[in-house]
């Protein structure tokens, strides 16, 4: 019971859609597209991720269940940064200090 | 309450009262609830017990409508405590805008405190009944946390930043505070008291003793001493007046309130955050002035900004 | 317990007891009822170690000035207590002593799925606890086992990176048995078991597997950076370098609430084994039972936030993470609540195990509802970190976790060692560990809500009546604990025989001989009923 | 693995729960290891916001050419080590020995350029929080912090790398001594996974580290 065999080509097509997408992420790092930089290149890296799970780690042939893992782990990744940036990124929002609580207020209106 | 025996600490603040009536409320619930368990495991401990080897159970696979009741009662209680003490904590969260600013710098493993006016102390804190109290801390090392009982608030003290609470004291007397989160060796130690005076006596402590020079005043000699006015006065670096608790537009096109935490980043890492239009030059202040001296620049800072009446007060 | 004593005869010629005597015969073995025992071996090492310190402490506590121990020393022990008691006691307590032993028995399978790697994990955990032991002989480490930064990074003089190797290593040998168990639970079922026919000891043991190899490595990260972070002194924990410490505490607790979990999941398993055997009833709502183990090893991850509330973490997500910490509660409550329904109209007996159980019922429920107070944001501000929290979780953790533990070893115990212990000494045994217990926490409630800190190795006078008290309960749960170590020794010679299934219970455990077979069985079982299928035909004792 | 030269261990029925039983435990370790490298990512998610220009200028402190380099070589190393896992599949044990071999070398080509030429480099200049750290430019302790981060976690994830290696040179004194078939190549297909993720994480630390600054 040998598993699922791919064909050769199959993985050399991967490997070859593999380097282009790494020669585009870093030709994109050079080019100035503001925040949207960061975007490309996590995008390009989750394709790149993917391309690696479903043929070389042979997930597209495999059961449900190790689809699973991968979503839970990710899922879990997800929580552990979210929250935590959550924190992070919303401590300066509260308690306006109460000295300039009002000046603010009236710097906003 | 019990003489000789409390099961609760005085209630000597603004807040210890409304904490109060919430923790009576959750006891409540829990002394129900354990009871009703209690009861009900005992009952049928009882009723139910083997009398002979040929007893039989009665098998039973579940109940949903009684399943569902156990979810929802449950349920709309926590939603009610959620509720309760989320509201009671945000109001707690926020200092009232009249509040006396005292400033607080932890280190292992004492406490040294420092009045508007000038005094300082260590390891006791001398404060006016009836005047709400902000307290502004950070640490000189560890994580500490300054902790009133009786007055049913605390907050860790961080190194590397600020954070800040405030009571009103409504008794005068002696209340203990604690360092509550574990720094070290001495940890236990490292505590002292809170004296809340009547307004007058508290007029009377700060003109005796030993007077110091006021935070501001100190901060403006700091400024002086730095020579900040070099740039900050010249147009070289942004002004600093009416800067504080003012939007700071930046170079990347964000901006910024300057409060606190801003100003002393600005002061230990100036070009984590320039303002637009000025050039980067200014050198780091890192090593070069303790926490302590932070506060006072910070609070000379304050007192350039209008409106701002309560530091100089 | 008089079936046992009906019996006499003897036990089975050949079981895994007796499959080899030689030292290499245990050392080596790939059998894992067998790696259970050398598990209950350590673990009840590092119990009276760390409970050891735990004596040290409260006997320092009799007078407000301390009445034998330097700070230093105190802090010492209160840490090596916690690094013991948590990592190398509470987390491998149930899973690997009963769920080793009991998990491919329980399911009809010759052993996990991976029998080599469980002796690994065994290994994994002997090392870890060296590190540990070896950090606490030669000087001991004194950050709590919180390992707060920068404490643990710049300022504690004392062997911390040791300790934190001794805890990163141990946690490792979690991994890999909670990754055992899941391939084991999931790819080596008996014909006819299906998910819902599992006994829910399973259905705890799997929850609490997740909650091992999804939180257990962000722990092993944030011990590596703290270390890293002491030996080049500086790291991303560092405020000189604009660092944040608040980030070691989201990392520490992202794993270590839900340990806590790792630790009451399985022993909530024990109890609907326990409660069901000794009513000779059907749980009452088994879904409902087996789901809120997974709901709470979901929900688990998502309240750490409430360890927190007054760290310098933001007002926003301390609302958030305090609604989410109530949402654990309900799980929690269907589970108290089923367990006293399975009761009504049983055939309830109470031999020592299930007085166990039902001491489990009423602390846990103490315990879990004191945890309220504490998801409550205006009530934790004032009560965070002050003896009111230590009473809480030694609820959960002593009063939970360790009676559920000791009643499901009074319960399997005469199918791991073959023989019966004295029942009368059980239940005393029983009784005086649950009086002693709420005699030591109990005031430490009061304690906290009058604002004690915890961690103090002196405290104001005012405190003195009662942490007399808590040191009183502390020596009666002091006896109480060694009073089963000493009839359990004595049975595993003495003891009467106890045959196939002495309490008359339902499960493929006790389909077998006791002790079983090295292979569990002689044929692999086809299950054809639901788990607790009481009242079906009366298993008799064989 | 297993002492016994039957293929199948004696707790398992047949052949096929035995492997679906290896994978299942090979894809929850990774979910681990998922778990593992997420701690380091949260922290540079924050700081990286936090202290943006700083994570910019010290990104661009880093080579992107060799950075670039190593991805295509561990990427190469990846389809090596698939096509090894293929002719264990097929029973070829030459070809499997053969593109093991290839993948240890590519495993020893990235670990090499990463010590030889950027951690060697960086040193010298004096970019190495803790053992060696003269820079003075702007924003000083921030940059420290980034390159914390970029030590720790490229140091982590080379880590892993060597364990791989290690683990090759074990499977290519199996394969050549025939300890393989198509019954029996669990292992290979186990050691495969393991590597395929350290390659992930890799693909994940590149554009983190070397490009999020922008090179324009």
């Amino acid at each position: 019971m040998p598993g699922h065999i791919v064909p050769k080509k199959l993985y050399f097509l991967v490997f070859a859609g593999l380097i282009a997408l790494t020669a585009l992420t870093t030709g994109v790092s050079f080019i100035n597209l503001g925040k949207w930089n960061a975007v490309a290149a996590l995008a390009i890296a989750v394709c790149k991720a993917s391309l690696v799970v479903l043929f070389f780690m042979h997930l597209r042939w495999s059961s449900g269940l190790l689809r699973v893992v991968v979503v839970s782990s990710l899922v879990w990744l997800a929580i552990l940064i979210g929250l935590t940036v959550g924190d992070v990124f919303t401590r300066g929002w509260i308690p306006v200090p109460s000295s300039w609580e009002t000046q603010t207020q009236q710097d906003i209106r | 309450m019990w003489q000789g025996f409390p099961i609760q600490p005085e209630q000597a603040s603004t807040i210890a009262r409304g904490v109060d009536h919430l923790y009576y409320f959750l006891t409540a619930v829990d002394l129900f609830f354990t009871a009703v368990i209690f009861l009900t495991v005992f009952y049928f401990a009882v009723r139910y017990r083997r009398r002979s080897p040929q007893d039989k159970a009665t098998q039973i696979e579940g109940n949903l409508p009684l399943e569902a009741l156990w979810t929802f009662i449950p349920l709309v209680l926590v939603v009610v405590m959620f509720l309760w003490g989320a509201n009671l904590y945000i109001r707690n969260s926020r200092p009232p805008t009249a509040a006396m600013e005292i400033f607080v710098v932890g280190k292992q493993w004492m406490w040294k405190l420092q009045h508007p006016e000038g005094p300082r102390e260590i390891n006791e804190l001398h404060v006016p009944v009836g005047l709400p109290i902000k307290l502004t801390m950070t640490s000189e090392d560890v994580i500490h946390n300054f902790y009133v009982p009786a007055f049913r608030v605390q907050k860790d003290v961080v190194p590397g930043m600020y954070t800040s609470i405030w009571f009103e004291a409504t008794k005068t007397g002696r209340y203990h505070f604690f360092c509550n989160q574990y720094c070290g060796t001495n940890h236990s130690l490292m505590g002292g008291y809170v004296i809340v005076m009547k307004p007058e006596d508290y007029q009377q402590w700060l003109s005796g003793g030993v007077r110091g020079e006021s935070m501001v005043s100190s901060g403006a000699k700091l400024y002086e001493q730095l020579a900040c006015i070099t740039c900050h006065g010249t147009g070289k670096g942004p002004p600093l007046v009416d800067v504080f608790a003012r939007p700071v537009k930046l170079t990347d096109g964000t901006s910024v309130v300057a409060d606190e935490v801003y100003l002393r980043e600005s002061i230990l890492y100036p070009s984590a955050k320039i303002v637009m239009g000025y050039p980067p030059i200014m050198p780091t202040y890192k090593g070069q002035v303790t926490e302590e001296q932070l506060l006072q620049l910070i609070a000379y800072i304050k007192s350039l900004s209008s409106g701002e009446g309560k530091v100089t007060k | 317990m008089e079936a046992a004593d009906v019996q006499g005869g003897s036990l089975p010629r050949i079981n895994y007891l007796n499959a080899g005597y030689s030292i290499k015969s245990w050392l080596l073995t790939t059998d894992h009822k067998r790696i259970a025992i050398l598990y209950l071996f350590s673990i009840t090492f590092f119990f009276f170690f760390g409970g050891s310190a735990a004596v040290l402490m409260r006997l320092n506590l009799v007078e407000p000035q301390g009445a034998l121990l330097e700070p230093a020393t105190y802090n010492k022990l209160f840490s090596m207590h916690g690094i013991i008691m948590v990592f190398l006691f509470m987390i491998p307590s149930i899973p690997a002593v009963l769920g080793n032993f009991l998990v491919p028995l329980m399911i009809g399978a010759r052993d996990l799925a991976f029998p080599r790697l469980n002796l690994l994990s065994w290994y994994i955990f002997i090392i870890g606890g060296f590190f540990t032991l070896y950090a606490v002989l030669t000087g001991g480490v004194d950050t709590g086992w919180t390992f707060y930064t920068p404490l643990s990074t710049t300022y504690s003089n004392t062997n911390v990176i040791s300790a934190a190797l001794g805890v990163f290593i141990a946690g490792f040998s979690s991994i890999l048995t909670g990754l055992n168990f899941i391939v084991t639970i999931h790819k080596m079922r008996a014909p006819g078991l299906t998910w819902f026919r599992l006994p829910l000891f399973l259905w705890a043991i799997y929850a609490t597997s997740v909650i091992q190899i999804l939180g257990t490595p962000v722990l092993a990260i944030s011990i590596v950076l703290v270390a890293l972070e002491r030996l080049i002194h500086v790291g991303v924990f560092d405020p000189a370098v604009g660092g944040d410490p608040i980030l070691f505490q989201h990392l520490f607790w992202f794993y270590s609430h839900p340990a806590v979990y790792i630790m009451i999941l399985p022993s909530m398993g024990v109890m609907s084994e326990l409660i069901t055997a000794f009513s000779k009833k059907r749980i009452f709502g088994y879904k409902f039972v087996a789901f809120s183990s997974v709901a709470i090893a979901a929900i688990s991850f998502l309240v750490w936030g409430h360890h927190m509330f007054v760290a310098g973490q933001s007002i926003y997500a301390g609302v958030v993470f305090s609604a989410l910490s109530f949402a654990v509660a309900i799980p929690s409550a269907i589970k108290v609540f089923n367990w006293t329904a399975t009761l009504y109209k049983g055939s309830v007996s109470y031999q020592a195990p299930m007085l166990y159980a039902i001491g489990f019922i009423g602390l846990f429920t103490m315990g879990g509802l004191t945890g309220l107070f504490l998801a409550t944001l205006a009530i934790d501000v004032h009560v965070h970190a002050t003896y009111f929290v230590v009473a809480h979780f030694h609820y959960i953790m002593v009063g939970g976790a360790v009676m559920g533990y000791l009643g499901g070893l009074h319960f399997w115990w005469p199918k791991i060692t073959g023989r019966m212990y004295p029942d009368g000494w059980a239940r005393l045994a029983a009784a005086v560990i649950f009086v002693g217990f709420n005699l030591t926490f109990f005031p430490q409630y009061i304690l906290g809500y009058l604002g004690m800190p915890r961690r103090y190795a002196v405290y104001a006078p005012e405190f003195q009546v009662l942490n007399v008290m808590s040191s009183a309960g502390a020596s009666i749960l002091g006896v109480g604990y060694l009073i089963p170590l000493v009839y359990l020794i004595w049975s595993m010679r003495y003891g009467p025989v106890a045959g196939p299934n002495p309490w008359g219970a339902k499960g493929l455990e006790w389909q077998t001989p006791s002790p079983p077979p090295t292979e569990n069985f002689e044929e692999t079982p086809v299950v054809t009923e639901e788990a607790y299928a009481y009242g079906t035909e009366e298993t008799q004792v064989a | 693995m297993h002492s016994s030269n039957n293929a199948l261990a004696g707790q398992f029925d047949d052949l096929e729960q035995q492997h679906e039983a290896s994978s299942l435990g090979m894809w929850v370790f990774l979910a681990t290891e998922i778990m593992f490298f997420g701690g380091l990512f949260t922290g540079y998610v924050i700081f990286r916001n936090l202290d943006l220009p700083a994570f910019e200028a010290g990104s661009r402190l880093l080579n992107v050419r060799i950075g670039a380099f190593n991805t295509a070589v561990l990427l190469s190393s990846s389809l090596t080590m698939a096509l090894a896992v293929r002719a264990a599949q097929l029973g070829k044990k030459k070809a499997l020995v053969i593109f093991l071999l290839l993948t240890l070398l590519l495993g020893l080509t990235f670990v090499g350029a990463k010590l030889a030429l950027e951690w060697r480099h960086d040193f010298i200049e004096g970019l190495v929080p803790g053992l060696n750290w003269t820079f003075n430019g702007p924003d000083a302790a921030h940059l420290e912090l980034f390159f914390c981060f970029y030590f720790f976690m490229t140091g982590v994830h080379a880590a892993h790398m060597v364990v791989g290696v290690g683990i090759l040179v074990v499977l290519i004194i199996m394969a050549g001594r025939g300890k393989f078939s198509p019954q029996r190549f669990n292992v290979v297909e186990m050691a495969g996974l393991y590597w395929h993720f350290v390659d992930i994480i890799w693909i994940f630390l590149f554009p983190l580290l070397y490009l999020i600054g922008g090179r324009y």
